[in-house]
């Protein structure tokens, strides 16, 4: 633990954020039977047990490879939106972490707003179209706020924890306008978006793991 | 759940051990779950490959041999394939003339697609690629993920399969591809939930007294839920959005396909196409082709969909070529 | 019950409509229910002809066409037709070589069709009779019915119709037809019970956790109700039986036939496939020709069905031959 | 009524027969759930509803006529193995009524005989096959041994219609040999047989109408 991430700390992150997905899977297919096609738990246990496998054969490279290879990897594994979208996310981070060794607040920060980015251009959802930008694009915003607040890493990622479940909790009422949810119209409405449930849990296991 | 499987995780993979011992004349790809025509890639032909999540049997994989497709990639089930088995399928069908992608209108779908167009072209492959989008069940807006691809894109890989055997260039082929989307409409509905093996449950709960209007392939919900109607009612409710939405009459008459959804019957197929064929000479549409069977499924759903096709004599010329698939077959 | 149909008593009729505006290339009889080839009778060929209770589409209407079957008459549901229907079945498709009966090991089937044998011969055509009874999980015995006709009438059928398409007289189709039944055994499983229109209700109770083996086409139950069990072993289940009843192994090879009962997917289709393959391997059986998917179905019940066909040359010769009908097509 | 049997007295059984089928469809059709393929009753309603079309539309045959144009109605609308085995039943029963114009008891004890034989002949079924024969037999033998007694013929019918109810009822514990239900084998018993229990509706229709 301390202010900076390195591969270590994101190693933890991932492996506690495979288990969350594990833990959870039936709950995502669940929020997906209802307004998707029931495979979004499934999707991402396939995708973070891949992960782990990968992280357990090659333990010891630089954040920037590491974040790389997630990425490729779940491109690779999952399939569905999800696997274009959550890849692009570490694909990214990895393209903003550079050649550091450890990344400082800011520069967590700054990777996780790139990946975001990456996400918007893969998916071109806004804020609004209930899907996983709508828990991501909260707590980018309420991590860049703390850290400029002057909060440690720790409590900033805690801040983006509590964004990103509020922003997940905001998709329930919300008519979605992208992916498959967006088929049901007016339906929708009503149910929570498994994309911003995942993405949640993504951001509370970075609290309880980083910083 | 009742089903034939072993492990839910080794469903697809074990259904394509079945479909490459059932089929010499087709390879399969265990690694990157790909089925290939035995003689992929053709010189000199455009090649067409297409995929999607499983579950949907015959199609991808089914419609794969000559006169259709080159390759089929299947992802897991209601699960779009990823970029590399795109990739992997696209150089293991180019002839050097270029690949086509057919790619059904879902999100998931299209993103993997892209990455792997962009990959392709990064190892020198000229790709194009076609979405198809004829769900009517679905409005279409800029706004949101567009209408699904469903029962056209059946028609499209026949139809475009003919195209490329003939010769026509990859620009040519895909112009046929986006003719054929842009003249076809599909409406669905179900009588029951599939049920996806790792979920182990029904998708959707459908009383005994209802069903789903305007249902996808993945059992998304439909337009609406209504109570159980005669067949010849429910030929309307997927008839008339379908007429409402492009001017079938005149011209060179329709294709007319009534696709079973995976547990329908083919006696209840039937039945529902005399019921079509019945509205669609009312309203003045003439039929001069037609396709009745489970196609392009969801899994162990009962229900059924309609797909309408505006024919010319080039879509005449090019469905009736022959086609060699286990799927769809004939003058081969 | 939800089923794609208007009025129960008249979904036979009705898909018999559905048939003709579907495939102009054959002829319906709707007042006698028989789907005829559009060109019968054929001048000097041996007419085919076959018919039982609807409810297993596409057999038999579905196999009506040139190298298969020159009529096919539709019973009620689950009900063999009656004697008037095979009577002008059998005038219908006379060409001057006399006509074959393909009949089902049915009680009812054999009676009907015998009487009308008896009128036919009355009206001075010639008729042979040839009996399909393949199914291993009735025990065979002059003190009973003895066993169904199941899955081997597909490939008889198939088979035949090559044989009658060549010229060959009605005694040599006959006896083509009599080897072929005499080498082909078959067993089935239901996951899930049948639902008869006309009863409204599934005929028989299956527990969420059990399955039938041994099950009959029309949901008659089986040999035994056991646990559901994983796809292999449910292959062993119906593979041993049959190789315990005949000697598949050395020769010619095999045909390996897995059959969907109607509302089974093709994807699990496939999955039974490969395991049925891996035991004929194992068993030293040489798979030389295979058929997979929905051909002799009941209804809308899930399950599947194996049939072995021991092959020699003339069958695989006869097998290969062009077919052209709307359930199955090559060559043509 | 009286110690004859004419056409109409013989239209009368028949339309009570109809009746009793139609009352008693969803009755033999669960019955053939059980051990059969769930359409005895859908058959022999289907069958007696054509049978009563027949007799509306053409009253006034003699008996021979009358039974003839049943049994071919029979079999050309019911199917299945009923229709042969119930239209052989009454086609053998219309070529034993001869040119009589009113069968005395004894002509219609014969032709019901004569129908048993028929049914035998087509089916091969001997008795405790577990099928209509083991309602029939004993009916025809009752009726028979009735009449040798000197009893008037509703008395006989009477008689054969409680020995076709027991034979119907002997079908139950019986382990079947023909028709579909053979395919059972032990799991056949327990049962009753539909075809028996038709049979039985039958006899009892005929000592409600006749004699
Ligand atoms: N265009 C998009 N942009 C951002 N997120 C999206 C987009 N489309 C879908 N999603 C997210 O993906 C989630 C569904 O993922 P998943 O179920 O794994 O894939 P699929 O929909 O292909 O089955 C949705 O809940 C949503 O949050
Ligand atoms: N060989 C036979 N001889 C006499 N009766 C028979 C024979 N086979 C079947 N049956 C009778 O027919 C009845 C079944 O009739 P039905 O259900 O209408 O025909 P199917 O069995 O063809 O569906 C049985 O209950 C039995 O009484
Ligand atoms: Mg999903
Ligand atoms: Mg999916
Ligand atoms: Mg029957
Ligand atoms: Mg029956």
């Amino acid at each position: 633990m301390g202010e900076t991430v390195g591969s270590a700390a994101l190693g933890r992150w991932l492996r506690a954020f495979a288990d969350a997905v594990s833990e959870n899977a039936d709950e995502l297919t669940a929020l997906d039977s209802a307004i998707g096609d029931a495979d979004h738990g499934a999707n991402m246990r396939r995708g973070m047990n891949a992960v782990v496998a990968k992280l357990d054969a090659a333990p010891d490279v630089a954040p920037a490879a590491l974040l790389k290879t997630v990425g490729m990897t779940l491109v690779s594994t999952v399939g569905g939106a999800s696997g274009p979208l959550y890849g692009t996310l570490f694909l990214r981070m990895g393209t903003s972490a550079g050649d550091r060794a450890e990344l400082d607040a800011q520069a967590f920060a700054a990777a996780l707003r790139a990946g975001l980015n990456g996400v918007v251009a893969r998916g071109k959802a806004v804020l609004g179209d209930k899907t996983m930008v709508d828990a991501l694009t909260p707590a980018v915003d309420a991590l860049d706020a703390a850290l400029t607040d002057g909060a440690g890493l720790s409590d900033a990622l805690h801040a983006a924890a509590t964004a990103a479940d509020r922003g997940s909790d905001a998709t329930i009422p919300l008519v979605a306008r992208k992916g498959r949810a967006s088929y049901l119209g007016a339906r929708s409405a009503g149910h929570r978006d498994p994309g911003a449930t995942s993405t949640a849990l993504l951001v509370n296991t970075a609290a309880a793991s980083l910083g | 759940m009742k089903k034939l499987i072993n492990d839910t995780a080794d469903v697809v993979t074990e259904a394509l051990r079945g479909v490459e011992l059932a089929h010499p004349q087709l390879r399969v790809d265990h690694q990157n779950k790909i089925v290939f025509r035995g003689d992929a890639p053709v010189r000199g032909k455009v090649g067409l490959i297409s995929g999607g999540g499983s579950g949907h049997e015959p199609l991808h994989g089914g419609f794969v041999g000559p006169g259709m497709l080159d390759a089929a990639c299947a992802g897991e089930v209601f699960t779009s394939p990823v970029p590399d088995q795109m990739l992997a399928a696209t150089q293991g069908v180019d002839g050097g003339a270029g690949v086509l992608h057919i790619v059904k209108n879902y999100t998931g779908d299209v993103m993997n697609f892209e990455m792997a167009a962009e990959l392709a072209a990064a190892e020198g492959v000229e790709v194009e690629a076609v979405v198809t989008d004829d769900d009517v069940a679905v409005q279409d807006s800029l706004y949101t993920a567009g209408r699904r691809g469903v029962g056209v894109t059946v028609l499209l890989e026949k139809i475009v399969g003919a195209a490329a055997d003939e010769g026509r260039d990859l620009k040519a082929v895909a112009e046929v591809a986006r003719k054929v989307d842009a003249n076809g409409r599909s409406m669905g509905m179900a009588l029951t939930s599939c049920t996806v093996p790792a979920a182990g449950k029904p998708t959707f709960d459908l009383p005994d007294d209802q069903m789903e209007i305007g249902i996808g392939i993945h059992g998304e919900p439909g337009r609406r839920r209504v109570p159980l109607a005669p067949a010849r009612e429910v030929a309307e409710m997927l008839v008339e959005p379908i007429l409402k939405d492009l001017d079938f009459t005149g011209g060179d008459g329709v294709l007319a396909f009534v696709n079973g959804m995976g547990a329908t019957p083919l006696l209840e197929l039937y039945l529902m196409y005399g019921e079509v064929a019945a509205i669609l000479r009312k309203a003045g549409v003439r039929v001069v082709r037609s396709l009745v069977g489970p196609y392009i499924t969801s899994l162990d759903m009962a229900g059924c969909s309609v797909t309408l096709l505006k024919m010319d004599d080039e879509l005449v010329h090019l469905w009736d070529a022959p086609v060699n698939t286990p799927g769809l077959r004939w003058g081969a």
